[in-house]
């Protein structure tokens, strides 16, 4: 792979799906494209097998009894959905395919830094996955997804160290893909291209990027000492040698409150490029915006303690975990400002990725707003560990990160498979999607308003009307994401030819051919405009 | 093109000193994430060392002094074998550099073995949490406390010394190959990075393991 | 870093200094400070490892975005380390039990 | 199948404010969404693209407008935290004079022991008007007490007590649950709240079946396991004086102050050489593996009972009076002639 830059290839210019051909041209390529979309096939994978966990719990709390799972499958089902949602699904979801692919070229590289450890990350990638599976079926795991001690380390006579074995290992394609980011976006931009004149894509990637970096180790120290603890029978986080479960939770929690950046962050990334393109407008306030990213990355380290208000901390770190929280709500706050006065003047058009932007906005607003309840000490009190928490950060997650996700997959499907994708059916499936999520989750935090505590299989017989409308919902979210599913794979053979800048949109991943050639560009672009910068570019975009 | 340093170009680079820079760039934020990953590990040993100073005294006392501080000797000495042999390769002194690295490797070997000759006395005097533990001590229960971070951090400690090794013999065998040469050797810094980190990492866990429970 | 600016008297020179600062750290060790043994321990290893970073790691050489992710390093582990050490230090100030 | 609620159970004096805050962010934080949306949809119609290679007007920013809502925010979400942190402070901080209970949570029930000896398993009695404090510890995983209709909730360590306070305002049954995952059967750890009103709670602890007191519970155990013949109570032996400690600082040897609350006590009774007191030999064997956790809650509840030496006056420790501090009567310690305390006491 090592051969010398070869620009005379011009001619019948193969792209890089058809530039080689066979299992192996796949399985060892160092193309960031084609390990881009190995990972969307990867994490498609993981996220209805997650799912599929999802609905077997909501069908088991149609009742309030225990009647389709018992109470064990039950903790199990929800542990695995965790687990495999948020380490092989969220944290891997736009970074590893939409990031992947689209950083070098929105900055003018022929790939990443480092692109044989690319390829690594996708092997490991799915060694952890492999690892983690193998655990939940041979042994099942009932930990939650917190893995909680002393009861996971303990108590739970499930596989924990098999399961935290297989996240274990996933972080280290995190670690390698942060880092390979990181020194891309220092190192490998463009003749001209200043980093403010990057789309806001790429900023807000490298805030996750300085996330993964930063966090990861911690959960796999953590992990590790729960694996110690567990094998050999010594307390670090338990009580006979005086460990204490609360450093647990902090260092637990120093991880994965971050991870939760690391999941909303690259759904931002995306909203600020759909915004944009489909208002044909510059991202109102682009400087704060991508500020905003960054800090988001720095105070969202600041603030893991708000998941441990009720847990037996000091009311001292609650009340500046308390005040932390509050202030990295007000980055968060900017952005959605800036999107929305984004679309004031602009020339709005209606396509599916615009409907998902538009849904992202709302639904991670309300998300984010319920945050600031859950950031309130004394509201925090009541509503921690109920479902008003799970609706929380579905809100974020599922209405924030998996809508931006799929608007970013529409959006860039073009470029990804030279094809366009079916308009009135996907429009039809963004619909579902929103109203499914909103049924499903809306009447969730009304439940935990009420006190209905989370993980319970079975609860009292007068939380059963808004358990049954969720799972209604569920079955209508669950539709919506079948229908993606079945027409890009429609769309990947059949559907009509994509231009190359279907959009007319400005970033520097439009002026390459759909398919891009396999270094992206033929000739290595130099930046003369800032990103969004329609004015500029309207002769070559054809506007007026 | 006759520079060997181009032969080693990759396609997404545009010149040697940019992959350089990335090379060495990336290796540093890797190094970022090893701080992270000990810090977690520093952190948890000082919440409990604040909350059992008397226990964690304890432990400490027990440690064998001289094999701690004969092992922060070689490994200064592994550091500065490893920072003479980049040294020499970048004078285009091969032979020098191939040399040096062995005598790394061979410095990292002779760390190594010191520790599992302390682990295994640890062992035979039953100071090994959840295999074998017995103390008379008042302070028995945070003494395994104890002795559990200090098995964690130098088992974490030795697991990143064994990668180094097997890293710095593969580097070894590729200088005597002539891979490298003033031009091009980022391999070798990288790894250099890597190597001194682990040891700036053992000179903490010496200061809080051996040192600070010395006088008891 | 532009090539190798150190020579190699000042990898020996630091050297020289390291095992200096391990023989100190040993002797201060068998004092008994109270809780200034950690602390002597601590500050000895900080300065070798300032030591070792600058020179055998050319730290000082290198870019200023390197020192920056250095910084950035050091800052985050303080930030863990400060924010969780603060709920231990002032969970005994609110006097009810498991406040 | 029940009828549908939205709202929840209000019968706390927290309860009150709680919904006063809670409400007041829907009102706020439903305001500003509404107008997100409203902006939001109204211009994505307003300025639907009419031709296909429309430019609009290109607008990059205002920075008056980004520094009024970066500012706004951050001023209104200080008062959050401030209105916020005021309520949890109330909920954080016991009343002097609120009646104990100990509470005990293991896989998958929660036990309650009342000081006049009174127990019950997944039920709680408690008067209305009168603030209780539950002290809590866990016999295994982590629990959490949860009673939405007083909203309150703590997470119940092993090895730990950690307490939680209420003031019942209405009487009724009330959700009792446990909030924190533990296990299999975590959801069936469930139980009920009775607050009754004061009359009644008291024929209900008359009729409660008390075999003795808490304390003289306690009592029996502290000479059942030798305690006695090393801790005197008015006299300095090898250990130290238990008379007057409850709530009280200890200067540990390693120079630290702690006051001797509930977890120190606990500590001192299961790991006793963890944390030396100066001018003391650690002699005291451990007793961890011996007693269950509720015969801890005894002989704590009994060291705290014994009061003052008659004649002397109550201490009063700054900004710390235990509650229960000397409130059995009749319980003098070891060398007292008579032991009573089985009779509830008149509050």
């Amino acid at each position: 792979m090592s051969t010398l830059a070869t620009p005379v290839r011009a001619a019948a210019t193969p792209n890089y799906l058809t530039s080689e051909r066979g299992i192996l041209s796949w399985l060892l390529t160092t193309d960031h494209k084609r390990i881009a979309l190995l990972y969307v096939f990867s994490v498609t994978a993981f996220f209805f097998i997650g799912g599929f966990f999802a609905l077997l719990m909501r069908l088991e709390l149609v009742t309030p009894e225990t009647d389709l799972v018992s109470p064990h499958t039950y903790n199990e089902l929800f542990s695995m959905h965790g687990i495999i949602m948020v380490w092989f699904f969220l944290i891997p979801s736009i970074p590893n395919t939409l990031g992947n692919f689209l950083i070098p070229m929105m900055i003018g590289a022929k790939d990443l830094a480092f692109p044989k450890l690319n390829l690594a990350s996708w092997y490991v990638f799915m060694l952890g996955g492999m690892v983690t599976l193998w655990a939940m079926f041979r042994g099942g795991i009932d930990t939650g997804w917190t893995f909680y001690t002393p009861f996971s380390t303990v108590y739970s006579q499930t596989y924990v160290t098999g399961a935290a074995l297989g996240v274990f290992i996933s972080g280290f394609a995190s670690i390698m893909t942060g880092l390979n980011f990181i020194a891309t976006i220092h190192r490998l931009r463009a003749p001209g291209l200043t980093w403010f004149r990057l789309p806001l894509f790429v900023w807000s990637h490298y805030a996750t990027s300085v996330i993964l970096v930063l966090a990861t180790p911690v959960l796999a120290v953590v992990l590790s000492m729960v694996a110690v603890e567990r094998i050999f029978q010594v307390g670090i986080f338990s009580t006979p040698l005086g460990g204490d479960p609360v450093l647990f939770q902090h260092l637990f929690w120093f991880y994965s409150h971050p991870a939760v950046y690391i999941m909303v962050l690259p759904g931002m990334a995306v909203v600020s490029e759909l915004v944009a393109a489909y208002s044909r407008r510059p991202v109102f306030g682009y400087t704060f915006v991508a500020f905003a990213s960054i800090a988001i990355a720095v105070i969202g380290f600041l603030v893991w303690g708000h998941h441990m208000f009720v847990a037996g901390q000091s009311v001292y770190s609650a009340l500046y975990f308390s005040l932390l929280s509050y202030m990295v709500a007000v980055p968060s706050a900017i952005k959605v400002f800036n999107w929305t006065a984004t679309v004031y003047k602009g020339s709005v058009s209606w396509e599916t990725p615009m409907l998902y932007a538009i849904g992202f906005i709302g639904l991670f607003t309300i998300g984010g707003m319920t945050g600031l309840f859950l950031a309130a000490l004394g509201i925090d009190v009541h509503v921690t560990d109920t479902y008003f928490v799970i609706a929380h950060f579905h809100y974020i997650m599922v209405g924030g990160t998996v809508m931006a996700y799929l608007g970013g997959i529409h959006y860039w499907w073009p470029k990804i498979s030279g094809k366009m994708y079916p308009e009135g059916l996907s429009k039809l499936s963004a619909l579902t999607v929103f109203l499914g999520f909103n049924l499903t989750f809306f009447p969730q935090f009304v439940l935990g308003y009420l006190g209905m505590p989370r993980r319970y299989a079975a609860y009292p017989a007068e939380f059963q009307y808004l358990h049954i409308l969720s799972t209604a919902g569920a079955t209508i979210l669950g539709a919506g994401y079948l229908m993606p599913l079945c027409y890009f794979f429609w769309a990947w053979r059949h559907a009509p030819e994509a231009p190359p800048n279907p959009w007319r949109a400005t970033g520097l991943e439009w002026q390459t051919p759909s398919p891009p050639p396999k270094h992206n560009f033929e000739v290595t672009p130099v930046v003369t405009h800032n990103a969004y910068d329609y004015e500029g570019m309207k002769e070559e975009l054809g506007l007026d | 093109m006759t520079d060997p340093s181009a032969l080693m170009l990759r396609e997404q680079f545009g010149t040697p000193e940019q992959q350089r820079e990335s090379a060495t760039f990336g290796m540093w934020i890797f190094l970022a994430t090893e701080v992270m990953l000990f810090g977690a590990l520093f952190t948890a040993f000082a919440v409990y060392r604040m909350k059992y100073p008397l226990g964690f005294d304890e432990g400490s006392a027990d440690m064998n002094i001289l094999l701690g501080s004969i092992n922060t000797a070689v490994l200064i000495a592994s550091s500065l074998t490893m920072a003479l042999s980049i040294h020499a390769v970048a004078i285009n002194k091969q032979v020098r550099g191939y040399l040096l690295l062995l005598a790394t490797a061979a410095l990292g070997l002779v760390f190594l073995t010191i520790k599992f000759v302390e682990y295994y006395q640890h062992y035979e005097q039953h100071k090994a949490p959840g295999i074998s533990f017995v103390s008379d001590k008042p302070q028995a229960a945070e003494m395994q406390m104890f002795y559990v971070f200090y098995f964690v951090m130098t088992g974490f400690h030795a697991i990143h010394m064994t990668i180094g090794v097997c890293l710095v013999l593969v580097l070894a065998l590729r200088t005597a190959a002539g891979s490298f040469r003033p031009a091009y050797h980022t391999p070798l810094e990288a790894v250099g990075l890597y190597w001194h980190f682990v040891d700036i990492v053992w000179v903490f866990l010496f200061a809080i393991f051996y040192i600070s429970g010395l006088h008891g | 870093m532009a090539g190798q600016v150190l020579s190699t008297k000042s990898y020996l020179l630091t050297f020289a200094a390291l095992l200096a600062l391990t023989f100190t750290t040993v002797m201060v060790g068998y004092i008994d400070l109270g809780w200034g043994s950690m602390f002597m321990a601590v500050l000895i290893a900080t300065m070798k490892a300032i030591l070792i970073a600058s020179f055998f790691m050319h730290a000082l050489l290198e870019a200023k975005l390197v020192k920056l992710v250095i910084a950035g390093a050091l800052l985050w582990f303080l930030i863990m380390v400060t924010l969780t050490l603060g709920d231990y230090v002032t969970r005994a100030w609110m006097p009810y039990p498991g406040k | 199948m029940n009828s549908l609620q939205l709202l929840p159970e209000s019968a706390s004096t927290f309860a009150n404010e709680w919904n006063w805050l809670f409400w007041m962010l829907v009102a706020l934080c439903g305001f500003v969404a509404t107008g997100i949306a409203v902006l939001l949809i109204y211009w994505v119609v307003r300025y639907h693209r009419k031709r296909e290679d429309e430019l609009p007007v290109q607008i990059h920013g205002n920075i008056k407008i980004e520094a009024a809502w970066s500012l706004i925010p951050l001023m209104l979400f200080m008062g959050m935290f401030a209105w916020g942190a005021r309520v949890y402070f109330r909920m954080e901080r016991p009343p002097d004079n609120a009646r104990a209970i100990y509470a005990i949570g293991k896989q998958w029930m929660w036990k309650f022991q009342y000081v006049t000896g009174q127990r019950e398993i997944n039920t709680l009695h408690v008067p209305v008007g009168e603030p209780v404090k539950i002290i809590m510890t866990s016999q295994d995983a982590i629990h959490s007490l949860f009673v939405p209709a007083f909203r309150i909730k703590q997470d119940v360590l092993p090895q730990r007590y950690t307490t939680i306070w209420f003031q019942a305002t209405k009487p009724g049954r009330y959700h009792l649950f446990c909030a924190e995952y533990c296990g299999t059967k975590h959801s069936g750890m469930i139980g009920w709240v009775y607050a009754m009103d004061a009359h009644e709670f008291q024929l209900w602890m008359e009729q409660g079946g008390a075999e003795g007191s808490l304390a003289s519970t306690g009592e029996k155990l502290f000479h059942q396991f030798g305690c006695a013949t090393c801790h005197h109570f008015d006299t300095q032996g090898a250990c130290p004086m238990l008379r007057d400690l409850y709530g009280r600082p200890v200067r540990l040897t390693s120079g630290e102050t702690i006051i001797a609350d509930e977890t120190y006590l606990r500590n001192k009774i299961l790991n006793p050489r963890a944390q030396l007191i100066e001018g003391f030999q650690p002699i005291m064997p451990t007793f961890s593996g011996q007693l269950t956790e509720e015969q801890v809650v005894a002989l704590i509840a009994y060291i705290k009972a014994i009061g003052p030496r008659p004649g002397t006056e109550l201490p009063v420790s700054p900004g710390n009076a235990p509650s229960n501090y000397g409130s059995q009567q009749g319980i003098a310690g070891p060398e007292a002639t008579s032991i009573s305390g089985s009779k509830p006491r008149d509050r």
